[in-house]
Parts: C-alpha cells; structure tokens; sequence
C-alpha cells in the first residue's frame, strides 16, 4: 500500500484486533467451559480461564453420547457430499461447456436456479420425496397415463417405492442436488486457454481422453477447492440431517450435539459436556480449515468471477 | 462461442455426462419444488388418506393470515440486518487486512475458522454464552436485572441470532471480499494516490466500486445463507421463542410442517417464499447485476 | 494402422486450397472462396491486419475449423471432412498451449501416446526431437519452469515429434520480447531446413515473413492481395495495400495526376514522365527517397517538419504537395537542419497504383 | 418376528424404554422389538407420518395425547381392541380409557406411559420459609410463595406455562372445557372457548404473580428450565408431569425433601380429574400377521403389572391398569418413593368426570399448543394482555379447526 | 490552500536525486546511492532492462516508493519524506490504471475533485485537455469502451489535467501494437513540446528513448551507466552494456589484445593500431562495418554464414575470428551471395572497452 502512516496502522490492526476477538471469543469460552466440571459451571457459570476437566469431559462424549458413532456419519455424509459433488459437478460443467449442445443453456439455468432455493426452504416436501424416491415417477406415470396401460398390460398399475429416509444415501443426495460445483467448475473452465482445448485435438485427443489427461489433472485445485467446501458443507448440515435420519445412529454429530441439550431435562444442562463436544465436533472441519485453508480461498476466488 | 473449434460435436455423450446429476436435481430438487406447488393446492390429510382440491384457498388463507406476515417480516428483518452486517462487517475486516501490516496475516487465516463450525454448534455455544443469568452478560443482569432476557424479551433473542448468525458468515464473505480488494492492481491505488486521495478517500472512490461483483455474489450468496443458517440457529437457540419472536418463515415452515403436521399450509407458506425467493434474486441480478459489469 | 501413421508420421505433402470458405454465421463471410496452392516442403508466411482470417484459414487447414464450402487437398488426400488427427498436420500456438500439467517430456510425447505408439518409441522420439531444440536437459520439468524461449521451443518440438508433413504456425512469436523473437526466428529458419515440412506460418509482423518466408501470402478481408516471395512483395507490392502493410517506415503515398506526359503531385511539381492519363496514387519507399537533391530523377521540394534520429538511420517527415511523407536518410549521412529539402525520387523506385481499386500499374512508367 | 418401535422420549425415560425392550427380548425368543428413539414427541409424530405415506413403516409407534385426534382420523392404525378382543380392557382405569376411546367405548391404543399433572414441592426449603402445610390450592400456594419470597427465596413456583399445564390440565379439573362440543368429542366443528372460562382468569393470574416475583417461568431461572430449577433447589413447588418425577427425586437425593401431591385448586371449584397424558402405542395397519403377532406380544408384555410398574419406578409415569396398584401394594413396596406417583396419579385421574374433562379430541391440535404459547409468552413478556392473548389464540385455533374440518371433509368422529 | 495549488497547478521543477537509495529489504540493494540532476522542463527517457530499477525509481520520485536514504528535491523542496500529492508530479502507468468505473471525464477530474476545486472548473479544465488530446467525443464512455490508444491517452490526460510541474511516464506505450506506439511517440513529443512539464519517462524500448529523450539515463542493476543525450549514447557509449544495449542489430563486441602496436584479433587478424597493452574488448556497429573491403581500414575475412534480408536493408551474419558478428547492409547494396566477405573496420567506428570493467577507453584508438 501506498501511505505508511502509523495512525493508520494502528486503526487497521485495531479493527483487525476486534474482529479476531469476536471470532476467537466464543471459541475460547467454548473450551475454559469445556475444561470446567459440571458441577463449577453450575456454581459459577460462564468460565473465563482453563480448568482441568477438558480431557475428561471428552472422555464422556466419548463414552456417554453418540457422538462417536454420529462422527462417523457426519464424516460420511461430508465425503460422499463432496466426492458427489465434485464429480457429477464437473462432469455435467463438462458438458455444458465442452460440447456443442443447444440445450446447454436451458439446462445450466436449471441447475443455477437449485442455489436460489436451499434445501431448507423446500424441506418439507424433500422429506416426502425422499421417503419414496420413486414418487415423482409413480406421479408422472399416473398422470400421463402409463399406468392404466401398464395396468391392462401387466395387470398391476405400476407403483414403485424406494425410501432413502434414515440411510446415508438419504443424507447425502439431496445436499448434492445443488449447482454451486457446476457453476464453480463452468467459471473455471472458462478460464482454460481455448488453444489448449485446440492443441489437444491436434494430439488427436477425443472428449474423453481430454477429460481424463487434460481437464482433470488442470482443475485439481478447483476440485480440492470445492471438495473442501462441500465437505465443511456437509458435515456441518443440520436440518436436513435431523429430519432424514430418524435414529441417533444415523444421525450427524452436529444434530447429536444439538439434541445434547434437550436430552437433559429436569437437569441444568451439562454445558461443559455440550462444549467439549462442541470442541469434538468441529474439530475435523477446523482442522482441514488450517490445512487446506489455501485452495479454499482459490476456490472461493474463482467462483467471483 | 458458437464455433466448432472450440467444441465437441458429439452427441449423446454430453447427454450421458449431465444426466446423473440432472436426474439427481431433478428427483431432490424439481420434484420437491414441484411437490410443495402441487400440495399449496390441496388440503391434504398427514396420513394420506385423501385430499381435497381447494385452488387457490390455502394462498388465500396464508396471505391473509397475520401470523404469516409477522413472519415473513421479520424474515425480511432478519435478512436486512444479518445479512448487511454479515456483509458490512467482512467489508470492514477484508479492507484492514487488505493493507500489509502485521496483524493482516494472522487475521486472515483466524477469520477463516468459523466456515467450520457448524450453525448448530454455534447456536449451542452462543446459546449459552448469551444466557442471561451464566453468560458474558450475566453481571449486566446483576446489575440490572433483566435488561438482557433473551427467553423473555423478543429483541434480545433477535439479537443473539444476529451476532451468532454474523460469526459464522464472517468467513466466506471476507475470503470473497478479500480476493475481490486484492484483485485490485496496485497501480489503481497509486494512481489515486498520485490523484492525491488518501487511504480512507480511495476506499470509498476505488475500492468499492471495483469490488462490486464480489459484493454483489456475497449479497446473493449471503440471502440463501441467511436462510440455512437462520434455521439451525433459530432451533437451537431460540426455537422461534419467546412468543414467536423469532419465528422466521423456514422455521414456521418446518414447525407446521413438521410439528404441525400441516402439510398444505407448510407447502403454501414454501412456495410463496420461493416466488418470493426467485423475485428477490431477479431483482438483485437485474438493478444490481447490471451496473457492475465493467471491464478492468 | 493407418490413423496412427498419419497421427506421428507424414512426408511433407502439398496443400491445395480450393473454393474454400468460410462464414461463422451467414452475415459475415470471413473468407469468401479461395484458392492456394502450397508446394511441398515451402514455407508459406500467412500476412495480414488483425481479424482478416489468418488463423481462421489455419485452423480450417488443421480441421480445428469446419469449412463452410471448397476442397482442402493434403498430400493428394480430400481433408477438409477428416478429425484433426487425420490430416498430418502439426500446430503450434501463439501462447504455445502447453499442458501446463505435463512435463516437458509429457507434452511432447503426448499425441504419440494417444496415437498408440510404445512407449520406448516415444522416448526415442522425444529425446531426439528435445536434442534437437536444445532441450534435453528440461525434460522433467513442467511449462511453468521454463523461460519463454523454452516454452516455444517445447511448443515447436510437441508438433514436429509427430513428424506431420505440414506444420502450422499461428504467431508463435508474438509474445517473445524483441531479443528472443529474433533468436527464434533464426531457430526456425534452420530447423525448417532440416525438417522439411510444409510450413505455413501465420503473423502480422512483416520483419517474420521477410526473414522467413519461402512466399507470402497477404490476405485482406479474407482475401489475397498477393503471393509471392518476399522480395517481389517488398519490391514489387501488388497493391496499396500490400505496399503500405510492408516495410517501416510504410511506402509513402502521394495522389497523383497523370495527362499523358507527365506525373504531377497535387502542387504541379512533375515527378516523372508517364504516357497514362488520370489519377493514380504514387508510391515510393522512405529509403528510396534521395535527399540533398543529388540523384537521379526530378528534384521536388519539400518542407521538413521534424526528424527522428534512430541512430543507424533517421526518419525525417516532411510536407511535399500537401502531404506528409517521410523519408529515411542512410546511415552515416548527417542532413544539415534547415527546413527546406530538395528530394529526388529516382523513376525506378516508383510505384503506380490504379486510384479506385489500389491494384499496381504494371510497367506504367517509362525510364 | 422382527418388529419395530418408535418413541419419542428421552432422557432417563428412554432408558427405561429400552430396559422394557430388552427385558422383552430376553424373555421370549419368537419376537425381536427394535426400540427407536426418535427425539421427542412431535417430530417422532411426523416421521410416523412420513414413514406410512411411504409404506415404510413399523408395526408399533407410540404417539402423545395430543396427536389422538389425527390417528382416529388417520385410517392408518387399528384399534387395540380390534386386535386384541380378548384383552380385558377395562381394567383400564377410566381417566386413562377416556382419552383414547371411540364414541362406541373402543380403546383405540394402548395407554403406555402414562402421566398426569402433579404438584410439586420441596418441602425442606418451604418448611425454612415456615410453611408447615403443603398447599392444595392456588390461594395456598400464592400464600406460600409470598412467605417464600419474603424470606428471601427467589423462585417460589415456577411453571413452563405449557399448553398441557397451564391450560388443558386446569380447565380439566376445574370442569372448564377449552373447546366446545366438550371439547371436539362431539363433532369436528368445535369451536374454542379458552377465553372465555376461568382458565383465563388464572393465565392473568399467572401474569401478575409473575410480575410479582412469585411465579417464574423457564427463562427466569438460572437453570433455564422450569423442572431443572426445580430440581436444583432453585425453585420451591413446581407442576409437572408425573413422568419428571424420578428424575427430581433422585436430584433431591439427600439434600432436600420431596412432595408430590394433586395439582392445586382454586377455592370454591370442585375437584375433577386431571387428564392422562404421555403417550400411547398404536398398532399400525397394513403390516403382516407375523408382525401384528409380534406387536401383540410386546403389547401383552407391556401390559404386565411387573413392566408398568417397573417403568413407574425409573420414571414416575402412572401404571394405569387396575391390577398394578395391587401389585405395588403387594410387593411390600407401597410407600417406597419410588411408586409415589402410582397412588396419587391415579387418584387425580379418578376425581369427578364432566363432560369436558373426558380429554381433547380437537384437529391440529399440535399446531394449537403452538399458537397457545406463542401467544402466551407474548402476554407474559407484556407485549399484550392475557385476554388479548387467549382471544388470538382462540382465533387462530378456531382457524385451525375450520381447516381441520374441511380436510376431513364427510369424515365421521370414530 | 498550498495543498491545493501543487495538487493541481505547478510550474515545470528541477529534480535533484542525491544519494538516493532504496532497498525493499536489508539484504537485496534494488538502487545504490544514485546522484541525478534533471533540469526544468527536460525530457528525461530512462532506460534499462527488466528489473533494473526504473519503476523503483520512478516511484521514488513520485512518492509511491520510500527512499532508503538520500535526498529528493524538486523545485527546491524537499519531498522524501512528503505524500505523493504534495510533490506536484503526476503520473502515467504502464497499464494506465484508469478507473474502470468511472468515465472518462471522471477518471480525468478525480484529481480535480479531490484537489476541492469547484465544479465548472473542473469541466472546464478536463475539456480543455480533452480536446487537446481529441478525446472530446469520448468524455462519457467508461474505460472499457475505448481502443488502447485511447486509454493511453486519458490516462495521460488524467495526468496533465493537474498540470503538474512533473511528469512521469512508467513504460507506458508497451501495451500498444507497433503502429500505434509509433504514432503515440509521436503525440508525446509534441505533448512535452507545449506544456513543457519535467517528464520522466521509464521504458525498455530504445526506439523510444531514441527518439523522445532529451537525454537518455540508462541504468543497470539501479546504477547509472550512462546519462546523455541520444545521439552521444549512440556513437559513444560509455560501456560495454551501454554499447549492446542500444542500437538493432547491437554492437559487435569482440575480444582483442594489444601489444603496444596492433590490435589483433583472436584469430591475429590486426584491426587497427594501438598505443595500449593488454586485452580489450573491440565493439562496431554493424551498419558501420563496410562489405566488400572497399572501406577505410585493414580488410578483414570472414565467412557469411546466413543473411536476413529485411527490404530496406539486410543483415549479414558472419564468423569472424571464432565470434558471430552481424553487419547491416546499407539498402541498395546488394552483396552477391558468397561465402566469403571482405569487411572493413573503419577505425573512426571503432570503440575500446576495458575487459574487465566493461567502460569504454576514451581516446584510444589512433585515427
Ligand atoms: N468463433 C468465431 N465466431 C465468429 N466469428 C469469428 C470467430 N472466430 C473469428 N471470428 C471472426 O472472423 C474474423 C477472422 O478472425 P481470425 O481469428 O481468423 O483473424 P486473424 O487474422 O487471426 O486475426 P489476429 O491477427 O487478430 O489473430 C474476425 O473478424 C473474427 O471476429
Ligand atoms: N515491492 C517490492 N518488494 C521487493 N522487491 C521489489 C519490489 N518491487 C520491485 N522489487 C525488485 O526491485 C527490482 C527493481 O524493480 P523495478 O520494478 O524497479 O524494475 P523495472 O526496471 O521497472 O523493471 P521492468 O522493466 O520489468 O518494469 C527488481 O529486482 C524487483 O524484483
Ligand atoms: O411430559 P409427558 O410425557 O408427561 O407428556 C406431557 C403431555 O401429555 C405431552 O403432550
Ligand atoms: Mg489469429
Ligand atoms: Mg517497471
């Protein structure tokens, strides 16, 4: 920057200074709570300083809730998201901007349009579809018709069911249907040299093989960008999760960790626990934050465009 | 972009490419959408067990029902104020830590770090460290008692939503805006700078303006994410209490749907919302959208 | 068998143009029919002003483009239906279109791994073609590390590794700095050469296409202005246009009138005898003027408006008949600066071209 | 065979359910029940719901009170009694039968953990304020909680001021009706009346009290919930569901002394009987004999005075068959705290029956107690009236019921 | 008030650089304590390779950049340690940095505005420059709407609205084609001409520097290697790198050694007479060689081993005592292709450096 005054610094790092303050200030009270027993939280409340309990409240999230196992859904249920997503994403911003199709416009409009609506607006219905994944098709064959001739044909109208409610098919497929990753993916390819697209065909490289050598290896850090962000989407869900998974052992640690505090009725709730679990939780997606916090800016840069 | 050069011509396979993600929106997006459209029209009964085609009764009923209106204005309260100071306050920091100083660095990277915490958590945390009697504000209380009562009074509850709900949209904004300032060449500031503006002059004449499409994708972004967000925080902090004050529209939706098993109110209440939805954001890409296409 | 063969190895074929045309959407026709013929092993410069279809003509000889009518002959095989990859031909681009992921050795070995060849040929390949070009010792690195220079010469060796019997070009130089483009343009001259291929290479720098062309091809709107080598382009310009386009600084051009004995500039003074009558535009090159007023042909007078002194030569801009010409004085001789010059345009280095359709008047000056 | 459960409890109750569970498993070995906890009442409702609209349900789901109306009306359970005619129904006491019986007297579920509303008190901290005698009604206990206040207590009675407390319990035994038609068991187009009983003088009360320091609600307590204040000492009497009772016992264990006793009266109301509430089991239509056969085991073995009165031990929940408080009385255990509830319970629920006190058959009525409290708060939180509050609510549930009514259009009240 | 007035109005200022240094950090010394004098109202071209330092020092000037150490004055004050708006210069950028959200009238009175000067002056200012520099038609559009050239030039009108007392240009033709660059070259002089502003001008084309600069500084590595008029540059470059650095085709640079009579080329081919001792390094310019061995001087053999031939003149490449020297035909001559040509030193061309300091041995050489 051009100035070097010092009062200008000063008011920068001051700013800065209080914007780490609010953003550190709940986590640090999250852990001095988390490290705090049940019992010195109910006679003093918040804490203000470390105690000593950290390890041991753990150990009870460990062993008293579901956390664990709900870990252990949150982390499939991010990576099946994202490794969804990275995929059906780039291949259909693939096809939409390698090919030469007419309905390329048409259908990249309907894929944006699934980031104006999100899954919690239409959530209710979702939850239907979800329940009978074959009901938009029984629907569809009532309508036009079909069944009556199946009827007469096979003697039975056809009516499929398929319930992907409480599996984690059920938690991830409707966190996927969303156009972030196509768009992210078509901004990026549009950013290619279109002479490598040429140079490619002069090697005599087809659709398929440019994908492969070309593409792929070219958008990997779109790719670890969007993975990054569609996994810290995923595992940090909440209602979808709580509505689509109807046993505790299916469900994500963010629910488990929510319904932590309900859970205690008749009882003040055990907050150094719930923070310790709170601690447990975002653990994962913290963690990959501070490792993988570069290709997510990028990521997040090339999305601007 | 028409021409041959720079495209496949096959013409199944682009078909074969799009088609597993197209089916997938298709079942878990448009049907979905389709579904709560097609309800909106009907009385339907939770188990099934039959419906009544009413036209356009259950609009009537929702537009009319005060209930709604409260809600759909304090969601629109919500989205103004969370939402501009979800943008406003990334704004302020990625403008401080766009200037090279000590302190931008490690800004950079701690401002980061709620993207990983989850709504919900954050709704556990500042639930309990905005409860009045045990929190940060607990000796406020004790010294005047009551001025702070999130479970009582409906704007502190507001309150607690707003800040918990800005914490954790600081990230992406800020990494958004950020980019967009550092995008900004150099030259640009010293040719104001030469112009003879000082820092504050230049954030206003040249920084703003030129990261207007960054503003613009976070404002867009930043309207749905208030939604999804809203949702776990609201369930886990305030359950749309006290006395409804907090009752936005995807939470009324979830809890007559859900709760209330209403499926038809439910599905009305979320297809208004959604014209509702796809209005606003036209609007934004139309008198927004429009004014910031410049070249660099 | 025989997609592979043509994939990674051709001889050096003819390329014959025939009726071919191009128009991206029926409005605009980008290159209406025309016919070339490239002989085997020449190398052809492709010269124009930005937009008049260079690479479009390019890319439709390589299959990159579709042609919208006419015949594209290689080597006696109809082309202009086949996949890129059929054709035998090798391009290189202007930002060279590395694969930046890809080591050096990679990219070049990347169309004969496509083609199928074993991969103990492809190194063979590779290593003479990198031998050749200098690069034997960057192989393992990627685009990214290599200097400019290296990243054309990686660019050169993915196309002629294949061995194709036509090589393209499209402004491979332009992004190199002065220096580097020269070397380069030595580079190339020698390596065409040694490898033989029918070149055609496309630019808008006329010091490339004098330096390298075997012919150059100057196209306008998609047109041919004229095709030849490049001393009778620069000696004997077909056009306005092609005169004005070649040589820096540009051919001055004066409009003339002609009554059947004399040339005479738009203030009377004669320039040299003629037989024609009308009006014609007069062209004559910078370095052809002779100052001081004594060589041959008629002396003219003319007002100097200021010079530039360029150090091996300078530039004086002059007024003469209302226009401003310039006129370039050798190396060596020092003008004293007074404003008035006698100018001599000697007969033989002067140009006469038709006023309406720019074309040259053959043999239309006498002396 | 394999059979499938869900319930909505929590907690220390969930416990006990999966106890039941297990215990049945253990004993026989034809039938395996699954138990599946599905977070709370309401939501574990609508998955029920979800889970039948897509065929892909269990056999066995418990749901609450609240829900009767829609499962009479659902065509998606059978009755009880239909599937179980040899059963001997009515060793069910009355004010348990009441609430989920057709018109015709058919038992529609099977009563399950069934609760009603207690008073509470912790009798060490009123017997340090100088109270001798447990209150009994709504002037005692006010009485009460100013003697508390003076001496310096500062959560004399709290309450959550929920729908099921505050409104549906009172106006039972009060012999108030909330709705008319009493209370929608005669016909789907009934109309509210909560604004209009005495009920609303008792929610103005409750708002002035509270003004007055003596009632709390949840979000007035440090712990921030009503039976969690009470619990840890900080609030002196409370009313709550019998089903909390286990939990503050064991919370008063050695610190304070605990009571339980009918929920107070105003002076000058006849005492009748208090709601059941808590939840029922409901067998599901459409499911294979095999299953129905496992469901009507586990049905049986729930039934057993041992289970009720197991269940009754862990949670406080009120045995509600005949033969359990001979059992209880049997087992040497009669006066053991931990069946304190039995007795009482079952006393409130067998005072005096009205009309309105039978239960609440009203549409949509989960989406009521919503409103109801909405409201409320907004009343405690002097943003309107109390009467202005019951007034909407009265509005908006009638606008629910019309709605309810229309949906189930040409249907006839089982 | 003063503020305003050097914001926005200011006679044409000396510069004085004394000692000025800068380093970005301790270790790497980007300009080593440099003293430069440039006189009111002069145009100044400095010119040097990539990362050499001009931008830096531009930038010094202008107060973007702190100085490390020294003193800066222009016009008498002080103003190291003053913000850029108080110094009076104003400047123009390479990728002219124009406001892409404003329009042109704006990008040209921001300055104004900021300055606090009223608004009908302002209009009245930026159209006076406007039309100075025909940007009359444009004053409306936004930056994204105009051709490069101009950009150019509301960038440079951005800078003269203020009419500073200094003007600096950081490379600011480099993003221009060929024929523009030539055309804006010749614009500025004319610019300078009438509003007589101090100009700094940094660029790496000698063409530029050639024909723009009163007097070139050409720098190395931040040092100053020489610092004088083009045309002293030209014939006596005070360096090696000086020699090399101007002039295309550059200097020949050959290793010589002299014993106190001749000096002899690496092969012993004598060039010229010598009074030194020891070894040297011998530069001609390639347009100074003669062909053909008719010159003045001793002949010299040597073997042609390609030629380019650029119309208006060719260059020759040849061996020449185990170095590859170029010697420029002047046009018209045209050499028969042989391999082996007979070439002339004239002594009066020849320079002498030292070998190992690079600076030039003045008056070394007889004749
Ligand atoms: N894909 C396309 N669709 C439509 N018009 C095109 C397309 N590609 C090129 N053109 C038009 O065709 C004409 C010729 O373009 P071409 O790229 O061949 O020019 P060029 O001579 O290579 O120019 P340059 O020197 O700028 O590269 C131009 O007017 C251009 O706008
Ligand atoms: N902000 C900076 N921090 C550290 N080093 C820098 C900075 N700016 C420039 N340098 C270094 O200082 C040296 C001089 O840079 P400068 O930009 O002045 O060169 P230049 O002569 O303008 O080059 P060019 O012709 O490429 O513009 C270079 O080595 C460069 O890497
Ligand atoms: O808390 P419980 O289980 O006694 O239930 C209370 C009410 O009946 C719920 O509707
Ligand atoms: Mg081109
Ligand atoms: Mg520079």
């Amino acid at each position: 920057m051009v100035e070097n005054a010092r009062s200008l610094n000063f008011a920068t790092g001051l700013i800065l200074l209080i914007g780490m303050a609010y953003i550190l200030g709940p986590l640090y009270l999250t852990l001095t709570t988390a490290s705090h027993s049940y019992e010195f939280m109910l006679r003093n409340g918040l804490a203000w300083y470390p105690g000593d309990q950290l390890v041991a409240n753990m150990a009870r999230v460990f062993t008293e809730t579901r956390i664990p196992v709900q870990m252990l859904n949150s982390f499939l249920v991010a990576l099946g998201n994202a490794a969804a997503t990275c995929i059906l994403s780039v291949l259909s911003a693939y096809a939409l901007v390698y090919f030469r199709v007419r309905w390329a416009g048409v259908a990249f409009a309907l894929i944006l349009a699934t980031i104006m609506l999100p899954l919690e607006i239409r959530v209710i219905t979702t939850y239907q579809v979800a329940s009978n994944v074959f009901s938009p098709l029984n629907a569809l064959l009532d309508v036009t018709g079909l069944n009556d001739l199946i009827a007469q044909i096979a003697g039975v109208p056809l009516h499929l069911e398929w319930s992907v409610l409480n599996t984690h098919f059920g938690l991830i497929a409707p966190l996927v249907a969303h156009g972030t990753g196509t768009f992210l993916f078509r901004q990026f390819f549009r950013t290619l040299p279109a002479d490598l697209f040429k140079a490619a065909r002069m090697d005599g490289a087809g659709p398929i093989r440019f994908l492969f050598d070309i593409i792929l290896p070219l958008s990997r850090t779109s790719f670890a960008a969007l993975f990054v962000l569609t996994f810290l989407s995923g595992w940090t869900q909440y209602l979808w999760p709580l509505v689509g998974a109807s046993t505790p052992d299916m469900q994500t640690a963010v629910v488990g960790l929510a319904r932590l505090v309900p859970d205690a009725e008749g009882t003040v709730p055990d907050f150094p626990m719930v923070m310790a679990g709170a601690v447990i939780v975002s653990i994962i997606p913290l963690v990959m934050i501070a490792l993988l916090q570069r290709y997510l800016v990028q990521g997040l840069v090339l999305s601007e465009k | 972009m028409s021409s041959d050069s720079n495209l496949f011509s096959n013409r199944w396979l682009p078909v074969l490419l799009v088609a597993p993600f197209m089916l997938l929106i298709a079942v878990f997006f448009y049907a979905p959408v389709f579904q709560a459209f097609y309800w909106s029209f009907f009385l339907e009964q939770p188990f099934g067990g039959g419906s009544i085609f009413v036209g356009w009764e259950n609009f009537a009923r929702v537009l009319s029902d005060s209930e709604f209106w409260e809600a759909a204005w304090r969601t629109i309260i919500f989205m103004v104020t969370a939402s501009s100071l979800a943008v406003a306050v990334p704004l302020i920091l990625a403008v401080a830590a766009d200037r090279k100083i000590h302190m931008s660095l490690p800004a950079r990277n701690v401002l980061v770090w709620p993207k990983g915490v989850a709504g919900a958590s954050i709704g556990v945390v500042f639930a309990f460290i905005f409860n009045p009697f045990v929190g940060v504000l607990a000796p406020l209380n004790n010294s005047f008692p009551g001025i702070w009562a999130p479970g009582i009074d409906g704007t502190d509850a507001f309150i607690t939503l707003v800040a918990a709900h800005v914490w954790g949209g600081i990230p992406f904004n800020f990494v958004i805006i950020l980019a967009g300032l550092q995008s900004i060449p150099r030259t640009m500031h010293q040719a104001a700078a030469m112009d003879g503006a000082g820092p504050w002059r230049r954030i206003f004449d040249v920084q703003l303006p030129l990261i207007m499409p960054q503003l613009f994708l976070t404002l867009v972004l930043e309207f749905t994410e208030s939604v999804t967000s809203a949702f776990a925080l609201i369930d886990t902090i305030t359950d749309g209490g006290p006395g409804g004050a907090t009752t936005l529209l995807v939470y009324k939706i979830y809890v007559d749907g859900f709760s209330g098993y209403d499926l038809s109110g439910a599905s009305t209440q979320t297809a208004i919302l959604m014209v509702f939805v796809i209005i606003l954001t036209a609007a934004q890409f139309l008198f927004l959208g429009r004014r910031i296409n410049y070249e660099r | 068998m025989n997609a592979i063969d043509t994939a990674i190895r051709a001889a050096a074929a003819d390329i014959n143009l025939a009726g071919v045309t191009k128009a991206y959407d029926p409005q605009t026709i980008v290159i209406p029919p025309i016919d070339v013929e490239l002989k085997a092993g020449e190398f052809t410069v492709v010269l124009g002003p930005s937009g008049c279809g260079k690479s479009t003509l390019l890319q439709m000889i390589a299959g990159l483009e579709r042609v919208s009518a006419g015949k594209i002959v290689i080597g006696g095989r109809e082309v202009q239906d086949l996949e890129p990859k059929q054709r035998g031909c090798a391009m290189v681009f202007q930002n060279y279109a590395l694969y930046p992921h890809m080591t050096v050795f990679e990219n070049m070995a990347y169309s004969l791994k496509v083609a199928g060849l074993a991969k103990v040929e492809r190194a063979e390949r590779v290593a003479g073609v990198a031998k050749m070009l200098g690069l034997s010792d960057c192989l393992s690195r990627k685009p990214g590390q290599l200097s400019g220079g290296q990243r054309q010469r990686v660019a050169i060796g993915r196309a002629i590794v294949r061995e194709p019997g036509v090589l393209l070009f499209d402004e491979p130089l332009s992004n190199l700095d002065a220096q580097l483009r020269h070397d380069m343009r030595v580079e190339l001259a020698e390596l065409h050469r040694r490898i033989g291929a029918t070149t055609v290479f496309v630019t808008h720098d006329q010091m490339e296409a004098m330096t390298l062309a075997d012919r150059i091809l100057i196209l306008n709107r998609g047109r041919i202005e004229q095709f030849d080598t490049p001393k009778a382009i620069y000696h004997h310009p077909a056009s306005v246009f092609v005169a004005r386009f070649i040589g820096a600084p540009p051919m001055n051009i004066l409009p003339v009138t002609a009554d059947g004995s004399a040339l005479c500039l738009a203030d009377g003074q004669v320039v040299a005898e003629t037989p024609l009558t009308g009006s014609f535009q007069l062209g004559i090159r910078p370095e052809d003027i002779v100052t001081n007023g004594n060589g041959a042909g008629r002396i003219l007078k003319a007002m100097l408006r200021f010079r530039e002194d360029l150090g091996s030569h300078s530039v004086l801009a002059a007024d003469l008949a209302g226009s401003v010409i310039r006129v370039a004085t050798p190396f060596g001789v020092d003008t004293a600066d007074q404003p008035e010059l006698s100018l001599n345009f000697p007969p033989s280095r002067l140009h006469l071209f038709d006023a309406e359709t720019g074309r040259v008047m053959a043999d239309a000056l006498g002396a | 065979a394999d059979i499938e459960f869900w319930y909505g409890n929590t907690g220390n109750v969930e416990t006990a359910i999966k106890a039941e569970c297990d215990a049945f498993n253990a004993a026989q070995s034809k039938h395996h029940v699954t138990c599946v906890g599905q977070g709370s009442y309401e939501v574990s409702m609508q998955k029920a719901i979800a889970a039948y609209r897509s065929h892909n349900y269990p056999v066995l789901i418990q749901f609450f009170d609240a829900g009767t109306l829609d499962l009479m009306l659902s065509d998606a359970v059978v009755p009880v009694q239909d599937i179980l005619p040899d059963v001997k129904w009515n060793s069910y006491i009355a004010g348990a039968r009441a609430y989920y019986e057709t018109s015709g007297g058919k038992l529609f579920s099977q009563p399950y953990n069934a609760s009603t509303l207690l008073f509470y008190t912790n009798k060490t901290e009123l017997e340090k304020a100088g109270i001798a005698k447990i209150p009994t009604t709504w002037e005692e206990v006010i009485d009460a909680a100013r003697k508390l206040k003076a001496a310096g207590h500062a959560c004399p009675f709290v309450t959550d001021g929920d729908t099921w407390r505050v409104l549906e319990q009172f106006s039972a035994r009060h012999g108030l009706p909330i709705a008319s038609k009493h209370n929608g068991y005669d016909g789907l187009d009934a109309e509210y009346v909560l604004n209009t009983t005495f009920a609303a003088k008792h929610l103005t009360n409750l708002v002035e009290w509270r003004k007055e320091g003596l009632v709390k609600l949840n979000a007035d307590t440090k712990a921030g919930n009503y039976t969690a204040a009470f619990n840890a000492g900080e609030c002196a009497m409370m009313e709550g569901s019998s089903g909390s009772y286990a939990a503050s016992a064991k919370a008063f264990e050695g610190k304070y002394e605990i009571t339980v006793g009918m929920a107070p009266m105003y002076q000058g109301y006849e005492r009748h009987n208090t709601l059941v509430g808590g939840a029922s089991i409901y067998v599901m239509k459409g499911r294979d004999q095999s299953e129905v056969d496992g469901a009507k085991a586990f049905l049986d073995f729930l039934r057993q005075p041992e289970q009720q009165m197991a269940l009754t031990a862990a949670t406080g929940y009120v045995p509600v068959t005949n033969d359990v408080l001979d059992a209880i009385a049997k087992s040497g255990e009669g006066n053991s705290t931990k069946y304190a509830t039995a007795a009482i319970g079952i006393k409130s629920m067998n005072q005096p029956r009205t009309e309105d006190s039978r239960g609440i058959r009203l549409g949509f009525y989960v989406q009521f107690r919503e409103v109801f409290m909405e409201e409320t708060q907004k009343a405690f939180a002097g943003e309107q009236t109390m009467q202005a509050a019951l007034d909407r609510a009265k509005a908006r549930g009638d606008e629910l019921l019309r709605r309810f009514e229309k949906t189930y259009k040409g249907v006839k009240l089982p």
